[in-house]
C-alpha cells in the first residue's frame, strides 16, 4: 500500500473522524496543560497517558512507522490525516512528545536494531515516556558547552552534573542524554557523547521547578554518580553533538519522520477572534474597537501566512532560493506569533487584562497564563534570538555572530 | 502645549530619601516574601506615616504638607523601582478624590486622619472591566437618612487593611462618590483576588447589604480628579518599574556568558535593552511634565501630559517585562527568576486605569481635531 | 478559509523560463541603463510577445493559451525580481479587463491583437489619489454615436508606448470602461509623471478633447476583476523584489567589513534580513495561495487572498526596501547603491491599488464580522 | 554680564523676534535643502550663505563665544532663544554647521591661541565654510580603520587618500581631517592625527556623489600628493583618534559649546498632521482614518517625549541612574523618529505616495524626497546600529559587540 487514491484517503478521513467522535476522552474535571511541558499535576499526567494509548491501539499514531516494530507502515498522508482530525476536533494531545517526536524518529534513523526492537512500541504506546536531557543551567541554549559528565567505568558509564527543562522528568522512564565523556579533544563539540538513558536509576533525581506561571511542569535533573549501562552509548563517544543535531532537526521540524499525532491543544488566532466577540473593553465587544480589529487582521494574515508556507514548502518548484527557510524558521514562527498572539488576547480584557488563573478571570486566566507558558517556545530549543542566527547562517549563508 | 519641566527643592529631596529609603525596605528578598502576605506590612505603613508622606498632597489647614500631587510622584516612583507592595497609591488616591469631591465637613475629619495613617482604598471598578469611571452599574438607594448600596466592585488594593472606601455608585442615575468605612461593611463581602501582578493584595467587594448615612456621600464627583491622580501614580510606578527592569536585564546581560562570550556583547539583547532605556527616559519625562502641568492647575494640558504618560509608560514597561524574561533564557522561564516579577507589574500597571490603545484614542479627538 | 497551494507544471516551467530569461535580459545594468529611456524596449517586448506570454490568460477561442491568471504570475515574479520594466503588467491587466468586460465583438477585436504584441494600459486613477476604482470623476458625455471624454488620469504606465487604453469614466453617474484607441487621444494630451520607482513609465492622460464612438464603451465594468489582476500582479512583483532585495542586502553582508569582521556577522543587520526573508517566504505563499484560489474561481476566497497577499507583500517590502538601504550605511545613501533601486520599486508597488492598511481595512468586516 | 533675570530673559526674545520678522529672507523661489547635508547648488549655497552672514552680524550666532575671537561673550541662555527663535520662524538654517558646531568648538576647547584668531570669526560669518573628512569609502563607521595617509615631509604633511560624505566640500576652505600618520603603534587608533587642513591646495580634489534621491550635495573629497602646511596638525601625531571623539560629541549633541542658530528646517510632527488634514485618502482626508489617527498620536508623543527629555536632561537631579542616556542619544531618536515621520507623511497620500519630486506631487513631493534624506541621520555620524552599541556600551556598560 504504497500509492493512494483521493477516495481512500476520504474514506480514511471518515472512518478516522467517527473514531475519534465517538471516543472523545470528554472534560476530564480540571485544566488540561496545552503542551507536554506543562503537565504539572498527576491527574493531568496519566487523563493523557490513557488517551495516548487509547489513540495507538485505536491504530492512529506511528502509522507510518515500520510495522516490525509497533507502527503501521502505512503512507505517511494516512497518519497526516489523522492528526489533522485529532487538531480540528480539538482533541487533547499525545503526552510522550520527546518519544514521539525526537527519540522514536531518531532511534529509527539511527539507532541499532536492538533498540528499535526495545524501545519504539512502548514509545507510541505510552507505556515508556521520555524526557530529554540536553541544557544544563550554566550553558543555556549553548549545548555545545555541555559540561555534564559521563566516565565509562567497566559496564557502565557514571554520569555527574545535572539538566535542566526535562519536562516529564519525574514520569519518564528514558532519557536522550547529551553528555562529555572527553574534555580533551579538538573542540569542545568533540567531547560529546549521546545516551539512551535509563531514568530508573540510583543518583538520578528530577527534581520540578517552578515555573514564571507559579506552578510545575518542568525538572531539573541531578546525577550524583549515577550508573548506566555502557550499551546505553548511541554511536560511538564523541558522536553527541552531530546526533544531537540531527535530534533539533525532528525538533525543528525540518525533516519528518515524526510518529504523528498531536503535540499540544494550543490556542489559535480563531480562539483569540472568538475571545473579542466576549471579551469587553469599555462596555463594549473589544472587536468593535478599530485598533483591535486591525490587529486582529495582521495576526490572522499572519497566522494564514504559517499555514500556507507549510503548504508551499511541499512544492519543490517554489522553494528554490533558499529552500530551508520554511522549515528552518518554523519554531520561530510558531513560537513568536502565539507570545503576541497570547499578548493580544490579554489586551482584549479591559482592565480583566490583569486578573490571573482563577474563576473571576475570563477563561479562567487561560489567556494570561498562556502567554506566560509561551516564553517556553521561544525560550527553549534555542532561543528566538538564536534560531535567528540559525536561519541567517544555515539559510541565508551569512557569517556567524 | 508646553513642554516644561520644573522639578522643585522638595521634590529633590523627596526622590533621594524615598529612593533610600525603599532601596533599604525592599529589596528583592523582601519583595518575594511578601507574596504571600495576608497582610500589609505595618511596621513600613508606620514608617511611611512619620515620614509625613501620606500628607504630601493633603493641604496644609488639614494636616498635611500641601505640596500637591507632584511631590508624591518621587515617592511613588522608587516604590514601583523598588516592586514595593504597600497601599500608599491607594490613600494618596483617596486623599486627593476627598479633597477634590469632599465637603468642609468630610475633609475636615477623613484628610487628618490619612496623614496619620488611615488607609483609604479605592472601589471603582466593576466585574465588566471598564475604565470609564463614571459609567457604572453599582447603586445606591436613599432610604430615609441611609444608603442602601448593591453590587460588585473589584481591584480593590489592600482592601483587607483599609479604614474607609471611596465608593462609586450611582445615585438617581447619576455616578457619585461614597464613602464607606470599615466598620459598614458586612462580614464575607471582601474577596482576595487573583491579579497577576503577585505584590498587589486585590479584593472584590461586594456592595450589597452595605448601608451607610447619606452625610457618607461626597459632596462632589470630581471623578476626573480621580482618573488625573491615579494616571500620575501609576505612571510614577511604572517609570520606577522600568528603571528595576533594566538593572536587572543589565546585570543578567553582563555576567550570564553563552558560546563563550558575556551575552551583553549580543545585539540581538543589547539593541532592544537600549531600547527599553531610551523608552524609559521618555517616560520619565513625559511622567514629570505630567507633575509640572497638574500642579499648573491646567486640566487641557494635564489631560495630554498624563495620558501621553500612561500611554508611553505602559507600552514600555510591558515590553520591557516581556524582554526581561525572555533574555534570561531558561532561567526567565522559572518563578525564581525576577524577570517575572516586572512582568507581572507591568501588566497590572497596563491595565490599570486604561492601557495604551484606550489612551491614544482619547488623545485622538484632542491632538487631532 | 482554503489553505491550499497547487502548482501546475505548466506554471513550474512558466516560472523555470521566465527567471532565466529575466535575468539574462535584465541584469542590474540594463535595469540602471534603462532608467532614463523614453521608450520601452521593443526588442524584449518582442520577444516576450514570441514566448507567448502575453497569450497566458487569453482564452484559447481568442488566441490565447487559456491557462488562467495563475499562469501569469510566475512570470510577473521573475520580472520582479530583476526590477525589469516593462509594459506586461499592464498589457496583462488590459487583456483580463476585456476578457471579463467586453463583448463577444470587442473581445474578438482586441483579444487576438494583444497575444500578438498590442500594449494596454489602464487609466484608472485620478489626480486624489483614491484606490476606490468605481468612484471617478472622469466623465464620458453621449452625443450622438460617441462618447465626449472629461477628466484626467494617472499612472497610466508606459502609455506613450501603448496601442490603446482602458479608461474609467462615469457614464450617466455609473462607472464604466471604455476603450481608447492611440489614435484618438490628440496631441499633447500625455505627459509624463515624475515617480518614486524609476524604471516606471508613468503618464498623465488628459481625457479632455477626447472622442471615441459608443462602440468602444465596454460591455460590462468589472472593476472587480481589474482590482484582482491588479493585486495578484503587484503581489507577483512584490515577492520578486523581495527575493532581489535579500540577495542585494546578503551579497553586501557578506563582503563588507567594519570593525574587523564581515558585517553580516552582527546580529543587528542578520536579524532583520532573517525577519525579511521570513516576510518573503509568507509573502509566496500568500502569492500561490491567492493565485490557486483565484483559478478556482471563487470570488469570496480570492479577495481574502488577495488582500492578504498584498497587505503583507507591501508591508514588507517597504521594510526590505528601508533596511536595505540602510544596511548599506554610506554606500546605501548614494544613487549608485542598488538598494535604492529596490526601495524605490517597493514604495510604487505599495502605494498602487492599495496600501497594506488599506486593504486590512478591507479585510475587517469580511474576517471579523 | 553671568547672571540674568526671566525679565532680561524676556526682553531679548522680543527683540530676537521682531529682527527675524523684518529681516526674514523669502521665499527664494526655489526648493531649499533642509539641512547642510543636501545643498545641491549654487543658488542654494550662496543664499543660505549670505542669510548666515546677515544673522551673524545682526549679533545673533555665536552669541555664547568669546568676543576676543569674534563671539559676543554673552550667557549661553541668549543665544538659545535666539536659536529657538529661528526654529519657531522656520527660517532657513545656518549652513555652515560644521564649522559653527564641530570645528569652531572644537577649536575654542583644543585649539591654539592661534586657531582661534585665525578661525572663529570666519566660521560665525560663514566667510570660511568647513567640511569634515572623517568617512571613508572602504572605512564606513569603523574611523579606527581610516586609510588616508598624512606623511610628514619638511614643513609639510603629504595627503593621500580620499574621505567620502564631505557635505559642501566644493564650498568648503578648511577640513577637519583625520588622517594616518603611522601605520605601527600599539592598535590602530594610535596611527591617526588630526589636521584643520586647508581645500584650496593642489591635489585636493571634491568631486559631488550623487545621492539616493538623484540629487547632489556630498563630495567624495580625492587626496593626491596634497601638501598641507606642517602647523595644520592639531595636538601631536597620534592624538588623531581622541580629537576625532571630541568632535564627536560635539556632533551628538553630547555637550553644548555650539555657535548655536537652526541648523537644519526639518519638518516635524505638526507638519504632518498638517499634512494629514490636507492629503486626501480614497476621498477622505488622511485624518480622519482611524489607523492613521493612531499612528499621528503614537508620534506626537515619541516627538514629545524626545523634547520633553531635552527638558529633563537639564535637571540633574531628574537623571541620575545613566546620566548620558539622553544626550548620547539624540542622534539615534531624533533620526529614527524623522524616518518613520516621513514615512508615515508619505503613506497619507494614498496612490499619491508613489509620486517624487515635481509639480504634480503633494507639496512638490518634498515628503518622498525628505524620506529618503532622513537616511543621512540614520547612517551618517555613525549607523544607528552603531548609535545602539555605543548607548548600550557606554550608557548601560554593557561589553562591545
Amino acid at each position: 500500500m504504497t500509492a493512494t487514491t483521493e477516495k481512500e484517503r476520504q474514506e480514511f478521513q471518515q472512518e478516522v473522524a467517527a473514531w475519534f467522535v465517538e471516543n472523545n476522552p470528554g472534560d476530564p474535571g480540571f485544566l488540561l496543560p496545552e503542551t507536554f511541558m506543562e503537565v504539572g499535576t498527576d491527574a493531568q499526567f496519566e487523563y493523557l497517558r490513557d488517551w495516548q494509548r487509547k489513540v495507538y491501539e485505536a491504530g492512529f499514531l506511528g502509522m507510518a512507522w515500520p510495522e516490525e516494530y509497533g507502527g503501521r507502515g502505512m503512507p505517511q498522508v494516512f497518519q497526516d490525516i489523522a492528526t489533522q482530525e485529532m487538531a480540528s476536533q480539538r482533541l487533547p494531545f499525545m503526552p510522550n512528545t520527546i518519544g514521539l517526536n525526537w527519540a522514536g524518529p531518531l532511534i529509527l534513523k539511527m539507532g541499532r536494531e536492538e533498540d528499535k526492537q526495545k524501545y519504539i512500541k512502548n514509545i507510541l504506546s505510552a507505556e515508556d515516556i521520555w524526557c530529554q536531557g540536553f541544557s544544563e543551567p550554566e550553558a543555556g541554549s549553548d549545548l555545545g558547552n555541555s559540561q555534564c559528565r559521563a566516565v565509562r567505568d567497566g559496564d557502565d558509564y557514571v554520569i555527574n552534573g545535572s539538566k535542566i527543562w526535562t519536562s516529564l522528568g519525574s514520569y519518564a522512564k528514558y532519557m536522550i542524554l547529551l553528555a562529555r565523556t572527553s574534555t580533551g579533544g579538538a573542540n569542545k563539540y568533540a567531547g560529546l557523547s549521546y545516551f539512551l538513558a535509563p531514568m530508573h536509576v540510583e543518583g538520578i533525581d528530577p527534581k520540578p521547578i517552578q515555573k514564571l506561571t507559579g506552578e510545575y511542569g518542568f525538572c531539573q535533573t541531578y546525577f550524583d554518580n549515577a550508573r548506566i549501562p555502557a550499551d546505553c552509548l548511541m554511536g560511538s563517544e564523541g558522536e553527541g553533538w552531530n546526533i544531537a543535531m540531527v535530534t533539533l532537526t525532528f525538533e525543528r521540524g525540518a525533516t519528518g519522520g515524526q510518529a504523528g499525532g498531536i503535540a499540544s491543544m494550543e490556542l489559535n488566532i480563531n480562539d483569540v477572534v472568538e475571545l473579542s466577540r466576549r471579551a469587553m473593553r469599555n462596555g463594549k465587544p473589544a472587536i468593535e474597537d478599530p485598533h483591535i480589529r486591525s490587529q486582529l487582521v495582521q495576526l490572522i494574515t499572519e497566522s494564514r501566512g504559517n499555514q500556507l508556507m507549510a503548504a508551499r514548502a511541499k512544492i519543490p518548484a517554489l522553494a528554490t532560493d533558499w529552500p530551508t527557510a520554511v522549515p528552518m524558521s518554523g519554531k520561530l514562527r510558531g513560537s513568536e506569533l502565539k507570545r503576541r498572539m497570547c499578548q493580544l488576547a490579554v489586551s482584549l480584557q479591559g482592565a480583566n487584562g490583569a486578573r490571573f488563573v482563577s474563576e473571576q478571570a475570563i477563561d479562567g486566566g487561560k489567556w494570561q497564563r498562556s502567554y506566560f507558558n509561551s516564553f517556553s517556545g521561544t525560550i527553549g530549543g534555542g532561543t528566538s534570538e538564536i534560531q535567528h542566527n540559525i536561519v541567517g547562517e544555515r539559510v541565508l549563508g551569512l557569517p556567524k555572530s | 502645549m508646553s513642554s516644561q519641566i520644573t522639578f522643585s527643592d522638595e521634590q529633590t529631596m523627596l526622590l533621594d530619601t524615598a529612593t533610600e529609603f525603599c532601596r533599604k525596605h525592599s529589596p528583592i528578598e523582601t519583595v518575594r516574601a511578601r507574596l504571600d502576605a495576608d497582610q500589609i506590612d505595618a511596621t513600613t505603613w508606620k514608617e511611611i506615616t512619620d515620614l509625613g508622606w501620606l500628607g504630601i498632597n493633603v493641604p496644609e489647614e488639614f494636616g498635611g504638607l500641601g505640596l500637591g500631587l507632584s511631590c508624591v510622584v518621587p515617592v511613588a516612583e522608587s516604590m514601583g523601582r523598588y516592586l514595593m507592595g504597600t497601599p500608599y497609591n491607594g490613600a494618596i488616591t483617596a486623599s486627593e478624590c476627598l479633597a477634590t469631591s469632599g465637603s468642609r465637613e468630610q475633609k475636615e475629619e477623613w484628610l487628618p486622619k490619612i496623614v496619620s495613617g488611615a488607609i483609604g482604598a479605592m472601589a471603582l471598578i466593576e466585574t465588566n472591566g471598564s475604565w470609564i469611571l463614571d459609567q457604572i452599574e453599582a447603586q445606591a438607594i436613599a432610604s430615609e437618612d441611609m444608603f442602601e448600596l448593591s453590587g460588585t466592585k473589584c481591584f480593590v488594593t489592600d482592601a483587607d487593611a483599609a479604614d474607609f472606601y471611596i465608593v462609586s455608585v450611582n445615585v438617581e442615575a447619576k455616578a457619585r462618590l461614597a464613602l464607606v468605612k470599615r466598620e459598614q461593611i458586612p462580614e464575607g463581602n471582601l474577596h482576595r483576588e487573583i491579579v497577576i501582578d503577585e505584590t498587589r493584595r486585590s479584593y472584590q467587594l461586594d456592595l450589597d447589604g452595605i448601608m451607610v448615612p447619606v452625610d457618607q456621600l461626597l459632596e462632589g464627583s470630581d471623578f476626573q480628579a480621580i482618573e488625573f491622580a491615579s494616571l500620575l501614580l501609576l505612571s510614577a510606578e511604572i517609570t520606577g518599574g522600568l528603571v528595576g527592569s533594566i538593572h536587572t536585564i543589565v546585570e543578567y546581560l553582563n555576567t550570564r556568558r553563552a558560546f563563550d562570550k558575556v551575552i551583553g556583547s549580543y545585539q540581538a539583547l543589547k539593541h532592544p535593552t537600549v531600547k527599553i532605556l531610551l523608552d524609559l527616559e521618555a517616560s520619565r519625562s513625559h511622567l514629570y511634565h505630567a507633575a509640572t502641568v497638574l500642579a499648573d492647575d491646567n486640566a487641557g494640558e494635564a489631560e495630554i501630559a498624563l495620558r501621553m504618560a500612561k500611554a508611553h509608560g505602559s507600552a514600555a514597561f510591558a515590553f520591557a517585562g516581556d524582554r526581561a524574561v525572555q533574555f534570561h533564557g531558561g532561567f526567565g522561564f522559572t518563578y525564581e527568576c525576577d524577570a517575572q516579577l516586572y512582568l507581572r507589574r507591568a501588566l497590572w500597571c497596563q491595565y490599570q486605569f486604561g492601557d495604551e490603545a484606550y489612551h491614544r484614542q482619547l488623545l485622538e479627538p484632542i491632538l487631532l481635531d
